[in-house]
């Protein structure tokens, strides 16, 4: 068989052959691949995007399937047969409840400051909170907020979508929810200075959010 | 750092609903997480809780803490304070000289903080239900990414290794010989020199003549180029262009123009 | 979705849900699976081998295939996509001269100790060498040397054989061997016939060229 980098010089490998590619290279990795990542990866000239899709359509009800992971791809047993795979079960640290509210907390209210978790959840953040979330490759550091002082925020990472079988952060459970009923509004609290940030940063809060969320 | 984690929250929750004496107060993560769990006492919709009931159920717990001398967080004693101060707004006729925020206003916010970390702990409990990488849903187990493939990459191949001993066991001699590419040549350089001088070898003569001018000099390059040469010979030879002969061991090798048929008796 | 195993009890899961499994399963273990693993993994009932046999052809000309490996079945990338492996692979580095100078003594003189090397290549073995060689799985430690001191001795591994395709190290050729093959240049240009690879090298047979071999 012709090397296909060799075509590949003069056009790329038909979509069947894509599609192959692909799923060798999903297949051969465990971490989520972004296409970015597969165009570096194959030929010159293909199209892993659509690729991609016709491969999860193949997967589709199989006993593995292509998942997306924020803008990465990644192939994952179907749940339902998790059962089978006891053997691999990795003994996962178990979170306390402090940790698991400030993950729940980063990921609705992302990007999210120190300060605002704090008023959320009416108790200070222990420092061991933060970085084990941040150990485990669940959260990462957002970009500064535009507030005085200018803090730095929190928002989750692929792995965090990755470990609990999120395409994105929009697929939240009950994200909708929140924000019609304007939970997830940052409502400063009337006239107290201390607790709020101010109104001036519900700007910046909006554009953050919106554009993290991909809408 | 978490002494809730210690008991089941439920636990907790129905010593309170009992009235129980307990006063945990460290079994709770800070005021806010003690309102919460009050206000459920009130068994409505936390939308639409009454805030003055709440404001009076806390004072009530911190009070019956203190006659206890049960030592409080300041911040729980603050909390009492600023429900005091909320509990008064709300009870008198708004005061309309009075600076801030009507009591029905830091009310209402207390009311959205509760629901929000009831939400904030609701979606929590989702999110943990939620089928987990490693624990419902896995990997790839036989991974070819790259890191497996860097490490194998330190490679050498046999050829390496054989020319690696072989530059040992001929250190001395053996560096002009790769390295001096002025004293190596080559049967094609041999051949090219001698295709047109064998024309003219008519009589027997020592293939030495045929070295390079001056090869006979150095050693080495007498080797090399007698080899050339040498293998040049017999590839005229094959080619039927000259005739090679040697009369004893180490005795000359002598060719000269391949003659016709029967034309020298002495071959 | 019912649990399987639940059902198991009753009858085995149809064929296609065996399949699915038997596919997870591969996909998920680090090591490949022998049918009698399979069997103790699935539900009772079960008929690995078929479903194996279904997997398999699924599999045919796929990006990855299902492969036997001894008695054990994994899914391995199709090999004609392993250059899409290979690409990062970029960090391609040759071993040190010094280091393919003490790996050719052992392999030649196994076994041998570091004294030995030493004497044989003139120089002194760093330490780094050695441990670098022994990372790699290509030398290991022999037996003690019966001599004063009993020195360690070094031997060269398995997986050196395994890597350099011999099946043993007496496979090696020779100090003539390597001649006759033209292999003591060090690197001939391409087209670039060396003495030796004629019949020339019946003369280099000479005196010179004796000593030169220590022969």
């Amino acid at each position: 068989m012709a090397d296909p980098r060799e075509q590949s010089l003069f056009e790329a490998p038909p979509m069947g052959e894509q599609e192959r590619m692909v799923e060798a290279i999903l297949f051969a990795t465990a971490e989520p691949m972004t296409v970015v990542e597969l165009v570096r990866r194959m030929p010159h000239g293909c199209d892993p995007a659509e690729a991609l899709a016709r491969l999860r359509k193949r997967y589709e009800g199989r006993g593995v399937n292509v998942t997306r992971v924020g803008d990465a791809w990644a192939i994952r047993t179907a749940p339902d047969l998790g059962f089978l795979m006891q053997k691999e079960t990795v003994e996962t640290r178990k979170l306390s409840r402090a940790a698991i509210e400030t993950l729940a907390i980063i990921a609705y209210h992302q990007p999210v400051t120190r300060a605002e978790i704090e008023e959320i959840r009416g108790v200070s953040v222990s420092r061991g909170t933060i970085d084990q979330l941040i150990e485990m490759d669940w959260i990462g550091l957002g970009r500064r907020k535009m507030t005085p002082g200018r803090p730095v925020t929190f928002v989750v990472t692929q792995g965090f979508l990755d470990h609990f079988g999120l395409e994105s952060a929009r697929d939240l459970p009950g994200l909708k929810e929140l924000r019609a009923a304007g939970l997830l509004d940052n409502r400063p609290p009337p006239g107290m200075a201390v607790l709020g940030q101010a109104g001036g940063d519900e700007v910046a809060e909006d554009v953050g959010q919106a554009e993290l969320f991909g809408e | 750092m978490d002494a809730f984690g210690e008991g089941p929250p439920v636990s907790v929750m129905e010593r309170i609903a009992a009235e129980a004496l307990i006063v945990d107060v460290d079994g709770f993560e800070g005021p806010l997480d003690l309102l919460l769990t009050l206000s459920r006492t009130q068994k409505v919709d936390l939308r639409q809780i009454s805030i003055l009931a709440l404001a009076e159920q806390y004072l009530a717990f911190i009070e019956q803490a203190k006659s206890l001398r049960i030592e409080l967080a300041a911040d729980y004693l603050v909390m009492a304070a600023w429900l005091a101060f909320l509990k008064s707004r709300l009870l008198l006729p708004p005061d309309p000289t009075a600076e801030g925020p009507s009591g029905e206003e830091l009310a209402a916010h207390l009311a959205f903080q509760l629901e929000r970390l009831a939400a904030m702990r609701d979606v929590a409990a989702k999110l943990m239900a939620r089928d987990q990488l490693g624990r419902d849903f896995f990997t790839r187990g036989i991974t070819e990414d790259v890191t497996r493939s860097r490490r194998v990459k330190w490679t050498v191949s046999l050829l390496d290794l054989m020319q690696g001993y072989a530059r040992i066991r001929t250190k001395d001699d053996f560096r002009p010989f790769v390295l001096d590419r002025e004293a190596v040549m080559t049967m094609e350089q041999a051949l090219e020199r001698m295709r047109p001088l064998i024309g003219f070898a008519g009589e027997w003569t020592d293939i030495s003549s045929y070295l390079p001018d001056g090869w006979d000099l150095d050693p080495v390059r007498r080797r090399f180029s007698t080899a050339a040469t040498f293998a040049a010979s017999l590839e005229l030879a094959k080619e039927g262009k000259i005739e090679i002969r040697q009369v004893g061991t180490y005795a000359p090798i002598l060719i000269r123009k391949r003659q016709p048929r029967g034309s020298d008796a002495d071959g």
